[in-house]
């Protein structure tokens, strides 16, 4: 009964994320949502961990982790370097890459 | 027995009187740091309320409940009201996982008196005091204050910057003692000796280090660039009143006596001294008073760091000494008691 | 039993918090609502008797991820942030997708049958330093070795270029 | 040191070096530090060599393999580098080192005034063409071996082509590179056949019973191989790239067209021996050109007046011979001979090159009265000339008497060997001509204005000299060792011995000294010119070189045109085609990138609930 609940709860968590990173507007507002996503990947992974006497499925989720810290620590940077040379962030506004 | 045995009822048991006692000790730190503020700048401190003016906090706190509690106009109204809650409860929620007494059975030290004895102690410290900067910048934020704004900037940056060398200091006692746990560090130290002796060197480089982070992380002097009165007028309380301005203020009391216990605990073998261990707790308070004076001195014969000289310091100095001081120890560890496995 | 009722709780503040991050106006509320909804992650974690996690979850991303994006929102702020609306249709879409993925995935998780599925035993801090130095240690050096990458790269793109 | 680590010394230790000089560009630029690596690297190539050699001598050791794999084949590996250790290698790996040592130290003297970075640019091709023949020799299969080929044939290029400033030398040096290009397409070609039918580039006896087993593969594969050995050696018609090769400088000259990388095609016959022997239509092939060859190089040669050219027709000749000799199924002949023309060809190509330093000019009447101004070269020289002529107690003697006797028995086995036994002896007469001759003309007789000034040449130079004159006079007496060493068990050797064989070709070589000596001792091109004349206006006009032109060039412009005609409206045609499908494609699909971020985000939400349902939909149906 736990293992299914939780798991739900990763999956409407992971539908909000993917919710939110498709109407967010803002740079930030999209990494948040993807923030969301990535949180939902790591409970299932604890959630199966817990029922599976797996080490590994903690140990993935903590590499998970390491890999958001490092995936925001960049994309921030990306965001601050847009925001500079266009000030916004406003990421539908970027679409040079269009044409 | 079999009823406390419960962690939950256990909790409530050890925590009421640990809550209750440490409320006082901070409301009566605000006192005692008037005193000593007083006395070292040749003044007598308060006098009036009460025998030496002990009384003074209690009335502090009856002034600001009577004043108005006034929020900008232009105030993210609920991070405002919501930011004051947080600091008094992260403060408190350190002290939860901290051993004041033990026993001997035999060779073996046991910690006891913990509110909840984490197998994870040292993990929870540092995740709530890294909890710490949100309230300050939350207050910073939401109070749409230029200064307050700056403040809490400040506050996030110098949290964050601080937070590596606090977690890599806290990591030499880890490494060395192979515990996770308060509990498990303090009974180590009792049989081994205390970290900022044994092993020599990067124990007692670690304890200074770690006690420079906790005051950074504290938004003590020398490392107020959150609050610094004279640039920032009073940091990201400018524009809180009342109680509130209270909470904040106790909290802060209450924050540098929690760093002052966890750095005795980590360090100064924490309830471990001569004498029968009955006496645990008292050698506990006596260090975590002996390193909150000096915390206060610093506090009143220090000048404050500059913001880059701030970050020159942690980035420069602090970060690469604590990598390498838990190398030294990650090395040495083969070395110490129950170590090479 | 408590643990069921533990998770529908943490799991209904969870998903409160997170529609709160996707549809809040304020930016650095939603921030504050992804902490929020981290930390009760958290605590789920705690229930799921992976307290190592837990602990770690709030240093890395409250600490660290958390932290970032308050920068972030700081160093990008403007209050013209509310003022390009969404298309209706825009949302819509949007809105039909999650709901699809939402749907789709309950209906996996709830018609697969996890019969056996029986709570382990805590995993100890031990085990899993052990496991990351052992069976995983080439992708634990090659993390280290990715972090350092991306210390260097996100150092590299915000540097301001002129001296 | 065991076997294996003193070739591996022998192999690595050049390459060291010409890496190191090809990376570190001040070091190869400043000249002299360049040219002392390389002679380092060279006498260390030749200690390990001769140890190597004694080791192989004096200890019955078996042929030693040590190889890596490489190029990873499913399950395996379908080739190895590595090094194969036995009395042949060994041998060739002495006779390499020595002579590259040898010319190295020439070329000290020879090169010195040469601009400082020309100067290390040139040793540092020694270095590597050094690296690459150790390794053609020490070569354990047929892949490693035609790598090697290729970087002897790079090395040739380079090196021919070293004065690329002037016009000559640039047209030599790609001369020589593709006609001994097409000559190693056979051997490409017959590494695919060989491959495709056996699985192995080896030469042992299993992959030749596997090629025997296939049909037509045996005989195709060693003429592949021979065409190979056609260019590599200048067997007749691929020849034509030699004699424009010594546009190079003359060490170069000694040591690539004379002693080593020529007589890499003849090592080729020998390694590969097994292939071939099994072939009757290949050992006779062997025979008939390489007999040819050595009778029209012999009688061009007379009709040269350049003292390399001469020497570079004698060179297509005495290769003639020893593929001639291989033919006829001795082993042991031919590889003796390659052996010991390695040596006083070197010795004449080097001594010539100091009479070259010394009057600074190549033609024959531009010197003359040499032997007195310059004595260590003119003995060095006339040493040369006698052992090429096969004059008793030389090398060249023992060497060419045992070709002709093998030619003798094959002839006496198979009438179509007569054709080269016939042209062996006769041009070991015209050999003895033309070379005493040269002999005569360049270093006794009147001096020219040219010569007047001339003087010995320093020791550098005179060195090699005599280093190369004692194995090039007493080579010969050591058939014996050899053929231990080599395992060919029944010769019977003896210092002096004579054969009628023998006795007519020494007495056409000692009549052909003569009438050399008669008819210049006063000078004078003229002599018998007059009886080669046809032969001489051939050469000149170049007929080979026109037919080759005519037949490969054009042939290959002709094919070409088709060729660029296909693929300028048939293959670009279809490329074209494709571009502009996609380009239009394109036009259309790019409607879908609008562009926005969320758009595509969108389209991977998309992605994802469609795998969503469809594991869903799998695992109800299934």
């Amino acid at each position: 009964m736990t293992l299914p609940l939780t798991l739900s709860v990763a999956a409407i968590l992971f539908a909000l994320g993917v919710f939110g990173a498709l109407t967010r507007r803002n740079a930030i507002g999209v990494l948040m949502s993807i923030e969301l996503m990535a949180n939902a990947v790591n409970i299932n992974l604890v959630a199966f961990a817990h029922y599976t006497n797996g080490v590994a499925g903690q140990t993935f989720a903590l590499f998970a982790m390491a890999l958001t810290v490092v995936e925001v620590a960049v994309a921030l940077a990306i965001v601050v370097l847009l925001y500079r040379t266009r000030r916004d962030i406003q990421i539908d506004l970027a679409s040079e890459m269009q044409r | 027995m079999t009823l406390l045995s419960n962690p939950w009822i256990h909790g409530l048991v050890v925590g009421t009187p640990v809550l209750l006692v440490f409320l006082a000790a901070s409301a009566l730190a605000s006192w005692w740091e008037r005193k000593f503020a007083g006395r070292m700048q040749n003044r007598l401190g308060p006098t009036i309320v009460g025998p030496f003016g002990i009384l003074q906090p209690f009335a502090d706190a009856l002034k600001m409940m009577q004043k108005e509690d006034i929020v900008p106009r232009a105030a993210d109204r609920a991070l405002f009201n919501l930011a004051p809650v947080f600091p008094l409860a992260l403060a408190l929620a350190v002290l939860a996982v901290v051993p004041f007494g033990g026993s001997w059975a035999g060779d073996e030290w046991s910690s006891a008196l913990v509110v909840a004895d984490l197998d994870i102690g040292v993990i929870w410290v540092l995740a709530v005091s890294g909890l710490m900067v949100f309230p300050t910048w939350m207050a910073g934020w939401a109070s749409s204050n230029k200064y307050t704004l700056l403040a809490g900037m400040r506050s996030v940056a110098q949290g964050v910057s601080y937070e590596i060398p606090l977690v890599l200091a806290a990591m030499v006692p880890v490494v060395a003692t192979g515990e996770l746990s308060l509990s498990g560090i303090v009974a180590w130290q009792a049989e081994h000796g205390w970290l900022v002796f044994w092993p020599p060197g990067p124990g007692l480089f670690a304890f200074v280090i770690f006690f420079m982070a906790s005051l950074a992380e504290a938004n003590r002097i020398p490392f107020d660039i959150p609050e610094a009165e004279s640039e920032l007028v009073a940091g990201v309380l400018v524009e809180y009143t009342g109680l509130k301005f209270g909470l904040f203020m106790l909290a802060e009391y209450t924050h540098t006596i929690a760093a002052s216990v966890i750095a005795s605990v980590l360090f100064l073998g924490g309830a471990h001294g001569p004498m029968p261990e009955i006496f645990g707790p008292m050698w506990l308070v006596l260090k975590a008073s002996t390193l909150f004076v000096i915390i206060y001195w610093i506090r009143w014969s220090w000048y404050r760091f500059r913001s880059d000289q701030l970050m020159d310091l942690c980035w420069r100095y602090l970060v690469p000494i604590t990598l390498v001081l838990v190398m030294i120890t990650a090395i040495m560890r083969g070395f110490l008691p129950g170590g090479a496995s | 039993m408590i643990g069921t009722i533990a998770l529908s709780a943490l799991g209904a503040l969870m998903i409160a918090c997170g529609i709160a991050v996707v549809r809040a106006r304020d930016l650095v509320h939603a921030v504050f609502w992804l902490a929020a909804m981290l930390i009760a992650t958290a605590g789920l974690f705690v229930v799921l008797e992976a307290p190592f996690l837990a602990g770690i979850q709030i240093v890395l991303y409250t600490g660290g991820v958390i932290t970032l994006m308050l920068f972030g929102v700081m160093l990008t702020h403007r209050d013209l942030d509310a003022a390009i609306p969404n298309p209706v249709a825009h949302e819509l879409r949007a809105g039909i997708t999650a709901a699809a993925l939402a749907g789709a995935l309950l209906l996996g998780i709830w018609s697969t049958d996890w019969g056996a599925a029986k709570p382990a035993a805590t995993v100890s801090v031990a085990q899993i330093g052990a496991h990351l130095l052992g069976p995983q240690l080439l992708a634990f050096e090659l993390l280290s070795v990715l972090l350092l990458i991306a210390m260097i790269g996100a150092i590299a793109l915000a540097r301001r270029t002129d001296p | 040191m065991n076997a294996v680590q003193l070739a591996l010394v022998a192999v690595l230790l050049p390459v060291a070096v010409a890496l190191f000089l090809l990376v570190a560009a001040p070091v190869r630029r400043a000249g002299w530090p360049a040219a002392a690596l390389s002679l380092a690297g060279a006498i260390g190539s030749l200690i390990a060599s001769v140890w190597l050699l004694w080791r192989q001598t004096v200890l019955p050791e078996q042929a030693l393999l040590e190889e890596v794999r490489w190029l990873p084949e499913a399950g395996s590996s379908a080739a190895t580098i590595g090094v194969l250790v036995d009395g042949v290698s060994a041998s060739m790996l002495v006779v390499v080192a020595l002579v590259a040592t040898c010319v190295q130290v020439f070329s000290v003297g020879y090169m010195a005034h040469e601009p400082k970075r020309d100067f290390g640019r040139y040793f540092t091709w020694h270095s590597l063409f050094l690296f690459s023949m150790q390794g053609l020799v020490l070569a354990p299969n047929l892949l490693q071996l035609f790598v090697c080929w290729e970087l002897v044939g790079l090395c040739s290029y380079l090196l021919i082509g070293f004065y690329w400033q002037k016009g000559s030398a640039g047209k030599a040096a790609v001369k020589a590179f593709w006609v001994t290009k097409l000559a190693d397409t056979g051997l490409l070609l017959g590494l695919i056949v060989q491959y495709a039918a056996t699985g192995s580039f080896g030469w042992g006896p299993e992959t030749v019973s596997t090629l025997q087993a296939a049909g037509a593969a045996l005989p195709a594969v060693g003429l592949l191989y021979f065409l190979a050995v056609m260019g590599k050696s200048a067997q007749f018609p691929l020849h034509v790239w030699l004699p424009d090769a010594m546009e190079g400088p003359t060490p170069v000259s000694a040591l690539l067209h004379a002693a080593t990388m020529v007589a890499a095609g003849v090592y080729l016959i020998v390694r590969a021996y097994p292939i071939f022997a099994a072939s009757e239509a290949v050992m006779t092939a062997f025979g008939v050109v390489g007999g040819f060859t050595a009778v029209f190089a012999a009688c061009v040669a007379v009709v040269q007046t350049d003292i390399k050219k001469v020497l570079a027709y004698s060179t297509c000749s005495q290769l003639g011979y020893m593929v001639a000799a291989l033919g006829t199924g001795s082993f042991m002949a031919g590889y003796l001979h390659l052996t010991t023309h390695a040596f006083f060809k070197a010795l004449l190509f080097l001594a010539a090159g100091s009479a070259i330093h010394a009057v600074h000019s190549n033609e024959l009447k531009d010197m003359g009265g040499l032997a007195r101004r310059m004595p260590v070269t003119g003995a060095a020289f006339v040493i040369g000339c006698l052992a090429l002529a096969g004059v008793p107690l030389l090398s060249g003697f023992y060497s060419k008497d045992m070709v002709l006797e093998s030619l003798l028995h094959a002839a006496q086995e198979h009438p179509v060997f007569w054709f080269p036994l016939v042209t062996c002896t006769v041009s070991a007469g015209i050999t003895a001509y033309y070379m005493g001759k040269a002999a005569v003309l360049a270093f006794f007789g009147r001096a020219s204005s040219h010569a007047e000034h001339a003087h010995e040449s320093g020791p550098s130079m005179a060195l090699p000299l005599i280093v190369l004159a004692l194995p090039a006079v007493g080579a010969g007496w050591m058939t014996g060792v050899m053929a231990n060493l080599w395992g060919v068990p029944d010769v019977h050797f003896a210092v002096v011995h004579f054969t009628p064989i023998g006795i007519v070709a020494t007495t056409l070589a000692l009549g052909g000294l003569a009438v050399a000596w008669i008819k210049h001792a006063q000078g004078g091109l003229g002599g018998l010119d007059a009886a080669f004349a046809p032969l001489g206006a051939l050469a000149r006009s170049g007929i080979v070189d026109r037919a080759w032109d005519t037949a490969w060039r054009r042939g290959v412009l002709v094919a070409s045109a088709g060729l660029a005609w296909f693929d300028r409206y048939v293959v670009d045609g279809l490329m074209n085609f494709t571009g502009v499908g996609f380009l239009e494609a394109g036009t259309v699909v790019r409607r879908m990138q609008t562009g926005r971020a969320s758009d595509y985000l969108w389209a991977i939400s998309l992605g994802i609930l469609l795998l969503a349902v469809y594991s869903q939909a799998r695992m109800w149906v299934g």
